[in-house]
């Protein structure tokens, strides 16, 4: 049991955790911080996997803008506790054990489909960012500009979206 | 060393737990969260698999996808607000205009 | 007893040094107080604290002890969990960010251990700096909303969204500086900046980004939630904004987090612009060493005449006293060259950082508050653009230079 | 050789005057819209005049000049470029159309000042002279064929010009529809061409055709076939029997319409066609044989419907189709050059007898019944003297065009092995007919006492834009015979001489011996030939001049043929009962209302029902539910994973089983 595998089972632990209480509380505001612990124990882990480019962003980009604007939503519409309605008979029975059945098909195939991932020599090594980086702007910089332009649609989009039409 | 398919069986696990939240709760803003936990674990299998494969393909990738969220999640709000406005209400269950 | 010490040394002296560096943080930002409210009080031409001790000095403590011992109520009707985590995340995230400066250039050797002057030393520096302050907007935020009263709910939104917009000009702006110097880590950056020592001041990263400094210095500014962009806890419309439900020692959390992000913007913008550590003189003036024990023993034997001329007994006891001490401080410094060498670059730092808090103190004497909608224009159309431009060109010259 | 070398500005100019008056030309005046007309295709015709020129310094062994532009289509080892060709039957045909047009041009501008759609008008008309430039342009089958249809489309919107008119718009149907019937033979025919020869292409093809074994008479060899099959798209653009029926229709478009298309280019483009492919027919004897026997019995079947018809323009329009029926004949007897001269010289009297009837009608203000004029000759002195020269020449008096040309055609028919005789025996009558349908036209129109009523119809003289053409042709149909005067004149065949070597590949049209025999002949038959017309003359001239009320006599008299010409031998009804009634029987009763109707509209709906059916049965399973929808999502990723992951899922699932 070395010290890597203690904190990876720590983080993985806190992840789960949270992602259960995010499913558990009934507050919008307690689900969000509980998601925003998933992500900081997510950015943990990439740390981890010495993805440390990736983790920080995770933490600006998720914790810092999205999960902000998340509450910041919550606290301008000022949603209460969720109420209960069951409307739904499709979820209500067969909603669990589906997911249930998601998560260990999903795990099972993973878990077995690893052992090629096995075969290859694993280093530990920290990906510099600079690598990232020439790979991003480099191989995948027609994606990169794409991406550039979604976010400038969904800017528009929500401008449009959120104003109030004028009478 | 942490073998890559604890990373992928968390990932999964999360996964289903974001497919779970989606299900069973009812406020459009927390299905909302619920899918960005399952991009998150989605994420977190792109990094498993790049540091697998020593390739950073897959952190460009999750740059990608972190990216995408972010876009979505402008959008995703305005229209949750344009809900709200409309219709005095974030239950999704209340939101069923679109059926015969 | 020992070989445990030998066995978890880095992990003993880790702790040491976070108990240090805690402790005077904590002291730093209660003299800040005093600092900011006797600046501010000759600005406008009053005393200031000048009861609790000479020159009011003991004034913070006795505001601590009055936090420590005000009644602290709980409002009805607040969302327990919430209302407690805010604060502490607040006071944890700024001190967090402290941990992160390196304060000193070389290592120090105790018990044939390098120490060096911070707690951690990432090599993803600046991101992580960032990160922490992204993280710091839910402090404000969740206490507005727990808070269930509608000025600090206001409060809060105002912060979140005004936090949320300016990070980004804060972290535009500090673009062109990473790419000058190639990387994250912040003693990189400041290497960079010592390329040509024979230069000194002129190689600073303030020359070529001067955008990019206003741009940045403005942004941190909104980012501390400090005057003139203080609206969270604009008094006038919100009473005291998002903690306007807190009390005593939960309002000195954040109170003291506030304070500490200043403390940590101030060394943010002598370390990115400022050379960090670096003397501003050419490195060939040595003569200039002496420069910190020449201001000690100056500022020494002025609070010993001071003291001496104090109307009370205990300032004509104590401030002699101080200045005493100061005073041998600098001899010292004269008579240990390896040790005058060693605290170079901690002074110049320091100095830089006493700097730029007094600019804020500067700014909040001088300044009237923004208007919301100005606030929000302010950042998103002039801060934004300008900062977008520095990158642009900053990498254009970089690019021409052929670096 | 500037325009030889960019040939397709030729057709470019007409094209762009067309898009430019179509586009645009709504909103002009008339002067700018017929300025871009007349000034496009007077360019054009410059141009073809500089390229003529140019053509002239090529040395022989560069003849013909085919220019490849572009591959337009390439399938396999079929290739059609964008090639433009040049030899002497181009130049001819080149020069007819650009000359001829453009005089026609500036006499619409004339005669269609006062008309709607003037714009329209014009770019219908450069459209034309683009597409049949193309057509006598073309180096190959296929783009030719471009041209043929262009032409094809623009004669129906022209004849259709006054589509308010049901009349019109019916005759430009009947013409399409008509054409269509040839253009299925042509087509036949080029596919079966390319069959054989594996090109479209002129040069390569005939090079390949020479070296063939001609069929024997009566073999229905492939040649034979491939040329009956191009023959029948002849008789379809050239309105020979049994297509011809459209022609005369056609005279529902305006005059200049009708002088252009109907008379001088359009309707020639059969002939061309034949000429063109010469080569072929001279290995066709049989073809030739029918060509010759239906060239004949069209120009005699016309000539005696022209006999009666009352309206000016249909009088003309029946003499073109026998004058084309000529043409046909000096071909099927392979003097194509005589037939080529033919058409040239009818090119000119022709469309200066249209165009002088339209200055007629133009004059009666749109009156076309000739039993309505009568005494016109002193007021309309210049159309009268320049359709007296036409007639004169059709009717083949000399020194005038007709003469020779008529002349040359019907000394090779007489000299053509096969029923040469019986040829010429019909083509002489033919010729008697003609000359007394023009006459009678002639003395019908401006001679006699008036028949309309000064006080509805003032008569007057047309505007210069009219009478300038009209006496450019009447001097070109003056002289325009002298090309190839015969021997006996003196000069030599100029004509003959210049087309020999494009038809001198097809096996010598006009053999050494049969020369010496034919300047044997010229005379006599010349002689003939000037009595008959001068028989015709008189006929008419005793008929309706001298004792006008004959005529209706003789209508009395002999019922029956009378009411059977005038009826045009009831060919119209026997085409409607023969073809048209079943074809519209089957196409309501059968194809729409039991094959439409029932069967497609039945599937169609039968299907839309069904999915409404369906649809009504699986919406219940959109509750508009997100939840709902979540798990329906998630279902579909179970099955999704199971497929994909089966292998490696296999083991779990046994172990569960177990």
């Amino acid at each position: 049991m070395n010290a890597p595998l203690v904190v990876f089972f720590f983080l993985a632990a806190i992840a789960i955790l949270g992602a259960i209480s995010l499913i558990l509380q009934r507050h919008p505001i307690h689900s969000a911080l509980s998601l925003i612990v998933v992500m900081v124990a997510l950015a943990g882990l990439y740390l981890l996997m010495g993805a440390e480019f990736v983790a920080a962003v995770q933490i600006i980009v998720y914790g810092g803008a999205i999960m902000v604007l998340f509450i910041f939503v919550i606290m301008l519409l000022n949603a209460g506790v969720e109420e209960r309605t069951n409307m739904s008979k499709m979820a209500g029975w067969a909603g669990l054990p589906l997911a249930i059945a998601l998560m260990g098909f999903l795990a099972a195939a993973v878990a077995r489909s690893t052992d090629r991932v096995q075969a290859v020599a694993q280093s530990g090594a920290t990906a510099p960012t600079k690598v990232v980086a020439g790979l991003l702007f480099q191989e995948f910089v027609y994606p990169f500009e794409l991406t550039s332009f979604l976010i400038l649609v969904a800017i528009i989009g929500a401008i449009v979206l959120a104003q109030r039409e004028k009478q | 060393m942490i073998p890559a398919h604890y990373y992928l069986v968390l990932s999964a696990i999360l996964f289903g737990l974001g497919v779970v939240a989606f299900i069973f709760r009812r406020n459009i803003i927390t299905i909302f969260m619920s899918i960005e936990l399952m991009l998150n674990a989605v994420n977190l299998a792109f990094v498993a698999f790049s540091q697998a494969w020593n390739r950073l393909d897959g952190q460009v990738f999750v740059l990608f996808v972190i990216v995408v969220a972010a876009a979505e999640a402008a959008v995703g709000l305005g229209i949750i607000i344009l809900i709200q406005r409309n219709r005095q209400s974030l239950n999704v269950e209340r939101v069923d205009l679109l059926k015969l | 007893m020992s070989d445990f010490l030998a066995q978890h040394a880095e992990i003993i002296i880790t702790l040491i040094k976070v108990l240090l560096l805690l402790f005077i943080v904590l002291t730093v930002n209660a003299y800040l107080t005093w600092f900011e409210r006797k600046v501010v009080a000759h600005m406008q031409s009053r005393w200031g604290p000048h009861r609790v001790g000479p020159h009011g000095l003991l004034q913070p403590l006795a505001d601590g002890a009055k936090f420590l011992l005000k009644e602290d109520p709980t409002p009805s009707g607040v969302d327990k969990f919430t209302y407690f985590l805010a604060p502490l995340m607040a006071l944890a995230l700024a001190l967090t960010s402290i941990a992160i400066l390196p304060f000193g250039p070389d290592p120090i050797r105790i018990f044939g251990h390098d120490i060096f002057l911070g707690i951690v030393d990432l090599n993803i520096g600046i991101l992580a700096l960032f990160a922490i302050t992204a993280l710091s907007v839910y402090g404000v935020a969740l206490a507005g909303w727990s808070s269930n009263s509608k000025y600090p709910l206001l409060g809060g939104l105002r912060s979140s969204a005004q936090m949320v917009s300016y990070e980004l000009s804060l972290t535009m702006s500090v673009v062109g500086v990473l790419l000058m110097a190639g990387s994250f880590s912040l003693r990189d950056i400041i290497n960079a900046q010592a390329a040509h020592p024979e230069r000194g001041i002129l190689g600073w990263n303030v020359f070529p980004q001067i955008l990019g400094f206003l741009c940045f210095f403005t942004s941190a500014v909104a980012e501390t939630d400090r005057a003139p962009f203080d609206l969270p806890e604009a008094e006038s419309e919100l009473v005291a904004g998002f903690h306007t439900e807190y009390a005593s020692f939960k309002f000195a959390m954040f109170f003291i987090a506030e304070y500490t992000s200043m403390i940590t913007v101030s060394a943010l913008c002598s370390i990115l612009f400022f050379g960090g550590w670096l003397s501003p003189f050419p490195a060939a003036w040595t003569f200039a060493h002496y420069l910190p024990s020449a201001i000690l023993i100056a500022s020494g034997l002025w609070v010993m005449w001071d003291g001496f001329r104090y109307e009370t007994i205990f300032g004509r006891i104590l401030l002699p006293g101080v200045g005493a001490v100061i005073t041998v401080i600098g001899v010292v410094l004269i008579l240990l060259p390896s040790v005058n060498e060693f605290i170079q670059g901690p002074f110049w730092l320091l100095g830089k950082i006493s700097f730029f808090l007094f600019v804020y103190v500067w700014a909040r004497g001088t300044l009237p508050r923004f208007r919301y909608d100005q606030l929000m224009s302010f950042g998103w159309k002039l801060l934004l653009p300008v900062s977008l431009a520095n990158v642009v060109i900053t990498a254009f010259v970089i690019l021409l230079r052929g670096h | 050789m500037p325009i030889l070398d960019n040939l397709w500005i030729i057709p470019l100019l007409p094209l762009l005057g067309s898009a430019i008056n179509g586009l645009f030309g709504g909103k002009w005046p008339n002067n700018i819209v017929n300025s871009v007309a007349v000034g496009s295709t007077g360019l054009s015709f410059a141009c073809a005049l500089e390229a003529v020129r140019e053509f002239s310094q090529l040395p022989p062994d560069q003849i013909p000049f085919v220019k490849q532009f572009f591959t337009w289509i390439a399938a396999g080892t079929f290739r059609a470029g964008f090639d433009l060709q040049v030899d002497q039957l181009t130049v001819v045909m080149l020069l007819v159309v650009t000359g001829v047009g453009w005089l026609i041009h500036i006499y619409a501008t004339g005669y269609m000042a006062h008309e709607g759609g003037y714009y329209r008008f014009f770019s219908y008309l450069n459209l034309f002279m683009f597409f049949m430039l193309l057509l006598v342009l073309a180096a190959n089958y296929v783009l030719l064929f471009v041209g043929w249809e262009g032409v094809g489309l623009c004669s129906y919107l022209l004849v259709g010009f006054y589509f308010l008119r049901k009349s019109a718009a019916d005759a430009g149907k009947k013409a399409f529809i008509v054409n269509r019937i040839g253009d299925f033979g042509f087509m036949l025919g080029m596919f079966l061409l390319f069959k054989t020869f594996g090109t479209l292409d002129f040069v390569p093809m005939f090079a390949k055709a020479v070296p063939m074994p001609a069929d024997a008479m009566g073999q229905m060899g492939t040649l034979t076939v491939a040329c009956l099959l191009l023959f029948v798209g002849a008789t379809g653009k050239s309105a020979q029997l049994p297509l011809y029926v459209w022609l005369p229709d056609a005279m529902e478009g305006p005059t200049p319409v009708s002088a252009l298309i109907h008379a001088a280019t359009m309707v020639t483009a059969g002939v061309y066609v034949v000429a063109r492919s010469h080569v072929l027919f001279m290995r066709a004897p049989s073809a030739m044989l029918v060509v010759a026997i239906i060239g004949c019995a069209t120009a005699l079947f016309a000539a005696t419907i022209g006999l009666v018809q009352t309206d000016i323009k249909k009088v003309l329009a029946y003499s073109t189709v026998s004058q084309l029926g000529y043409m046909f004949l000096a071909c099927g007897v392979g003097a194509f050059s005589a037939g080529i001269f033919h058409l040239m010289t009818h090119a000119f009297f022709k469309a200066l007898l249209f165009l002088a009837a339209g200055s007629v009608i133009h004059a009666m203000g749109g009156e076309q019944d000739m039993l309505k004029m009568g005494g016109l000759s002193k007021k309309i002195k210049w159309t009268y003297i320049t359709m007296l020269t036409a007639t004169l020449a059709i009717a083949g008096f000399p020194p005038l065009a007709g003469f020779f040309s008529k002349d040359a055609i019907l000394l090779n028919a007489f000299q053509s092995e096969n029923g040469g005789h019986f040829l010429y025996a019909v083509g002489l009558f033919t010729a008697l007919l003609t000359s007394f349908y023009m006459f009678r036209l002639i003395f019908l129109t401006f001679f006699g006492k008036q028949r309309y009523d000064e006080h509805h119809v003032h008569v007057h003289e047309s505007p210069k834009s009219m009478l300038v053409p009209l006496m450019i042709l009447a001097v070109l149909s003056l002289v325009g015979g002298w090309l190839a005067a015969p021997a006996f004149w003196g000069a030599p065949d100029y004509f003959a001489k210049f087309l020999e070597p494009v038809f001198a590949q097809g096996g010598g049209a006009e053999s050494a011996a049969a020369e010496a025999a034919a300047h044997a002949l010229e005379m006599p038959l010349a002689i003939v030939a000037v009595i008959t017309a001068t028989l015709g003359l008189g006929i008419a001239y005793w008929l309706y001049i001298s004792k006008p009320a004959k005529p209706a006599e003789l209508a009395k008299s002999m019922k029956g043929a009378y009411t059977t010409l005038f009826h045009k031998y009831y060919v119209d009804e026997l085409y409607a009962a023969v073809v048209v009634k079943p074809l519209l029987w089957l196409s309501t009763k059968v194809l729409w209302q039991t094959v439409d109707v029932r069967m497609i509209d039945g599937a169609v709906n039968g299907v839309a029902y069904g999915a409404t059916e369906v649809g009504d049965n699986v919406r219940h399973a959109q509750s508009g539910n997100t939840r709902s929808y979540a798990v329906w999502v998630v279902i579909g990723a179970l099955v999704v994973i199971a497929i994909v992951f089966w292998p490696y899922l296999k083991p779990a699932a046994v172990g569960m089983v177990r």
